[in-house]
């Protein structure tokens, strides 16, 4: 038998996989296909103190290998997730962890705090690194002081741990890991979208409607493994990293470059059945590797 | 139930200038109950292109687990599929979406569609017709070149043509069919452009009507909250073309 | 008669396709399937002062619609490049501009001043910006006081207009352009390529000998679009765009967001026919979207 | 002179396992004249995968207008070029870089070559054959099953197979082979993994030896520099397996 756990602050996941932010709503869509108990964890929709409309359409649009999204945070509110979301996830033998997202600390400290008191919340993820709102999102998570900051007052108040999702819109990703490690995160979740645009060759005119989007898809992996693999080398956090997979093999390579699980976004869109089919073929593909445990393989190309 | 199956070509055929009529058989036929459902289409097995293409249902054939789709193949994806020949395998994932309440209509029921969004209007003829509804088609085209089912509606009701350049049937858009014609059904049903729509919506303040949106989509389940619209009913939510529509009474999209 | 011309410092294009740099070597290995006077100019392969031997082998990996390269400015020095390379290219009617590299501010100046002195250099294309070398070459591109300050010192001793490549691995793009923008270039040529990591599956090793390497290709071209874009809105200079390009269609894209020229890189390896076939294509899509000249194009994004 | 061309596939068939033999046909054959000589084939329209593949030219029909290639179908990319089927076309750039001079040889030669590293060496064995020199092939593979043109070698000279797991042949490696052989040969030519390379290089330093490279590459035509080795001749250069190559006297390239 091939050991699947991974324990990381807050989770003790059955498999390292999981659908990733804002691919997967609240989990409804998905339980008509599939059990939900099957994932090593549940990363829900960007919640934000009020409900949230989002950004005109369209919001995605497609490219080489990749997507753009403008959703704009949409969400039904911190009370619709917490008092109408969250209980329904409860009926599934699966951590949850509650995506954050807001435009001001205070914001990110209503939501971290209220949402952490959910049964079945495990853990954080403040995401401070959304491209699409105007204001807020991403401005956290280009800037180490500020990210720094806003670590501590998260953590100051929620109940469970804290991941903070890095943005790989910036210089230098490792600098702002190293503050939110300093500012006291359990943990790090990367990558989120590079922030792209696509234009209508016919009339010149940006496909989405906010202008730009954040890209993600396959086109993204190579730049997201690189920043796994700088982070994972350079702090102590775990990382649950994310971008670009699609297969068992990019699971594999995220793993080896550091993360400690996998989430996994756009891949659902094109395949609803992609987590569970990785779950399933992860076993042997570890073995095929020679690996008893996928602890064993984490971060192993670090030890070459 | 909303499947996923590779499911096989049958036939493909153009039928018009850039259409294209595919068919393909699998249990997912099975799921499928209301006109105006789609499916949404994966027409590579690689990444490239990414996203699956919605694509309505045109017409079922429960007995020989089939059902086609007529599409017109214009950017890439759509391209990819008109070279599937049969034999071929491609990933449906469907059926998807609310489609057109057949037991709305009472008596006469206008089928008003435009161009790509014609399609539907064909199994959704077949149905009304099957529980005793009259069916007038309204059917608006780019040129003769682009018409395709002329034939087909026909033989179902009376079918009205229109095309922008004037080449075959009425000059024009639909609506110019639509206001010589009297208001004598109870029903109406469209599929097509938004600004169709929005006129045909104009056109018959006082109707029981059904319209079928548009939006680009990512996942097609509901997930994802790329295909939103406005809609009246709320100041705070929007409402999602893929899962809670495509169809939606007459009324409720802002678009 | 479309006029596909473009003036921009130095440089009266006959029409606004080049290829890239570092995708087109010193010219000659094309100049074996086409005439290079077709092309409205030529970006040369990173020139510096001394012979550079690169990065050890494997120095490519193949990505989704992208590729990674970790070259490591492989060149025959200035030198060789002044005195064999250059005067070589002369047979054509084409403007050469000179991608200049170096590790420290003297380096370039070195280079800047020799090499702008060849009659065929019309224009300098200096690379702040490459991730494939340990020292100088990207930290250049990644500070605006630091890229101000080279930018002043290659100005001060160029004889042809500099242009100034930047690097897409930054937090903001615009800042860097707008510094260097006071440092006195006369343009700027954008993007370098994202860096990026592969890893074999089977072993967790990199696949590129350099660990990490630069990511081209169609998959980055919804960054390097947004980023022409907001570099256009946000400064005067004009910019030769670059990233993915593959078709005409995207020439067009890169042209609507504010360029005014275009480079070709990596779509050279797919296709080496590609930059003429563009160039042939470009009248008739002007046509048919309505335009007359090229000018008239450039930047309608923004005027939308 | 260098080519791009849409040819056109005349015959694909899996000959060992993994293995397929594939055949086409167009006026870039013109051009072909050394073995050892390889193309770029670039195996889908799209850019996704991106990059060509560097196969090599397996044996030259000019008569017909023809050319084969052996290759592995193993990543992605030569994946979708095993599904090619008679009548389809591919992009096919070539002939690139230098192949085996064949001139070089005397009286007799040695053909020594490892898995997918055979192809090349047998349009070799056929030049060198229609010029009067005797042909010994020395042939490496896999396993039983990984085993291909073993009988179109034979046809043309002494042919030794080795396995590495002896189901076939001798166990082991070539250089087992190799060993037991008298040197009665004044030129060797050679095409394998680098290290098969490096161990003939090692058992025959007094002989006349041409071996023939892999990189990994980008243009295929010299311009991008990814494919260099070092090399014997200078400290201040390298060589590209693309142009200069792939095939380099033996003790130039230092691996
Ligand atoms: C519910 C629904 C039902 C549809 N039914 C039909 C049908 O029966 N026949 C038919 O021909 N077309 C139909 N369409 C439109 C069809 O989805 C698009 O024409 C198709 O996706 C375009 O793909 P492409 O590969 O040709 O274009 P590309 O330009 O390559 O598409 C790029 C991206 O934009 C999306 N996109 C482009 N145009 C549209 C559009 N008009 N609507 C939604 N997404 C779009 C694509 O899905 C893809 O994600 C339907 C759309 C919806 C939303
Ligand atoms: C001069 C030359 C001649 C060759 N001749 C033959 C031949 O006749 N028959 C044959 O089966 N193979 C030959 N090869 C090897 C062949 O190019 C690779 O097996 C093939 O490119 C792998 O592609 P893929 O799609 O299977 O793998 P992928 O893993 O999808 O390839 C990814 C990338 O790596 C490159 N790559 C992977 N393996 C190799 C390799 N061994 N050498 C060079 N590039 C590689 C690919 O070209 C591609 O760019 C030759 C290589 C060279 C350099
Ligand atoms: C449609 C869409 C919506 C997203 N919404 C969110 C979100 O609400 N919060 C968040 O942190 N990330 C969001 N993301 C980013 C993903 O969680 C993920 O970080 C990114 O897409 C990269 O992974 P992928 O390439 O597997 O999609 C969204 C991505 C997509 C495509
Ligand atoms: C193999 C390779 C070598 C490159 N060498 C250089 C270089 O020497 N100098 C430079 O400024 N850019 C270099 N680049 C970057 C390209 O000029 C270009 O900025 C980048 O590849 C994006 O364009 P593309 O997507 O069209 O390739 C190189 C790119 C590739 C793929
Ligand atoms: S397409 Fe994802 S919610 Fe409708
Ligand atoms: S592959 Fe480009 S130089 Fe050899």
């Amino acid at each position: 038998m091939i050991d699947l756990t991974v324990k990381i602050p807050g989770l003790e996941l059955k498999n390292p996989i999981m659908p990733a932010s804002g691919c997967f709503g609240f989990g409804k869509e998905y339980a008509q296909l599939y059990d939900l108990s099957q994932l090593g964890a549940i990363m829900i929709k960007a919640t934000t103190v009020e409900t949230r409309l989002g950004n005109p359409t369209p919001r995605v649009a497609e490219t080489s290998s990749g997507m753009l999204n403008a959703i704009g945070l949409q969400n039904p509110g911190l009370e619709g997730v917490y008092h109408s979301e969250l209980p329904w996830l409860e009926q599934f033998d699966v951590p949850i962890i509650a995506n954050v997202a807001g435009t001001t600390t205070e914001d990110y400290v209503d939501v971290a705090q209220e949402i952490s008191k959910a049964p079945n919340v495990h853990a954080l993820e403040i995401n401070i690194s959304c491209p699409n709102v105007k204001k807020g999102g991403i401005t956290f998570g280009t800037d180490p002081a500020v990210a720094r900051e806003l670590t501590r007052a998260v953590k100051e108040v929620s109940s469970v741990p804290v991941y903070i999702k890095l943005s790989p819109n910036v210089t230098d990703i490792v600098s702002i890991a190293k503050a939110v490690e300093e500012g006291g995160a359990d943990g790090i979740t990367m990558i989120n979208t590079l922030l792209g645009m696509r234009l209508d060759p016919k009339t010149g005119r940006p496909v989405i409607a906010n202008i730009t989007g954040g890209l993600s898809g396959p086109a993204i992996k190579p730049v997201a493994l690189r920043m796994v693999y700088e982070v994972s080398k350079q702090t102590n956090l775990p990382i649950i990293g994310m971008g670009g997979v699609t297969d068992v093999d990019d699971v594999i390579d995220f793993l080896s470059a550091g993360a400690s699980a996998v989430a996994v976004g756009t891949a659902n869109f094109v395949n609803p059945f992609v987590c569970p089919e990785i779950i399933g073929k992860l076993p042997e593909r570890l073995h095929e590797l020679g690996y008893d445990s996928l602890e064993e393989l984490i971060g192993r190309s670090h030890r070459l | 139930m909303i499947k996923q199956e590779r499911m096989k070509v049958v036939a493909q055929q153009p039928i018009a200038r850039h259409i294209f009529e595919l068919t393909v058989e699998g249990g997912l036929v099975d799921e499928m109950a209301e006109p105006g459902q789609f499916v949404h289409v994966r027409v590579a097995d690689s990444f490239e292109p990414l996203l699956r293409r919605p694509i309505s249902v045109a017409s079922i054939d429960k007995e020989n687990n089939r059902f086609t789709m007529i599409y017109r193949a214009e950017g890439r994806g759509t391209q990819i599929l008109a070279d599937k020949k049969a034999g071929d395998e491609i990933d449906v994932l469907g059926p998807l979406g609310h489609g057109f309440p057949v037991e709305q209509a009472e008596k006469k029921a206008f089928l008003i569609g435009g161009g790509i969004g014609v399609p539907p209007l064909y199994e959704l003829a077949k149905q009304l017709n099957s529980r005793g509804i009259e069916t007038v088609h309204i059917l608006g085209f780019e040129s003769k070149q682009a018409i395709f089912y002329e034939e087909q509606f026909k033989a179902l009701g009376d079918t009205h043509i229109a095309t922008v350049d004037g080449s075959h049937g009425t000059e024009g858009f639909v609506t110019h069919i639509l206001n010589e014609l009297p208001h004598d059904f109870d029903t109406y049903f469209s599929c097509g452009p938004t600004a169709m729509l929005e006129a045909v919506q104009w056109a018959y303040p006082q109707k029981r009507g059904y319209l079928s949106y548009e939006q680009r989509m990512g996942c097609g389940i509901g997930a994802c909250f790329a295909c939103v619209c406005r809609t009246t009913k709320s100041e705070t939510d929007y409402i999602k073309v893929c899962s809670d529509g495509p169809v939606f009474p007459a009324g409720v999209v802002i678009s």
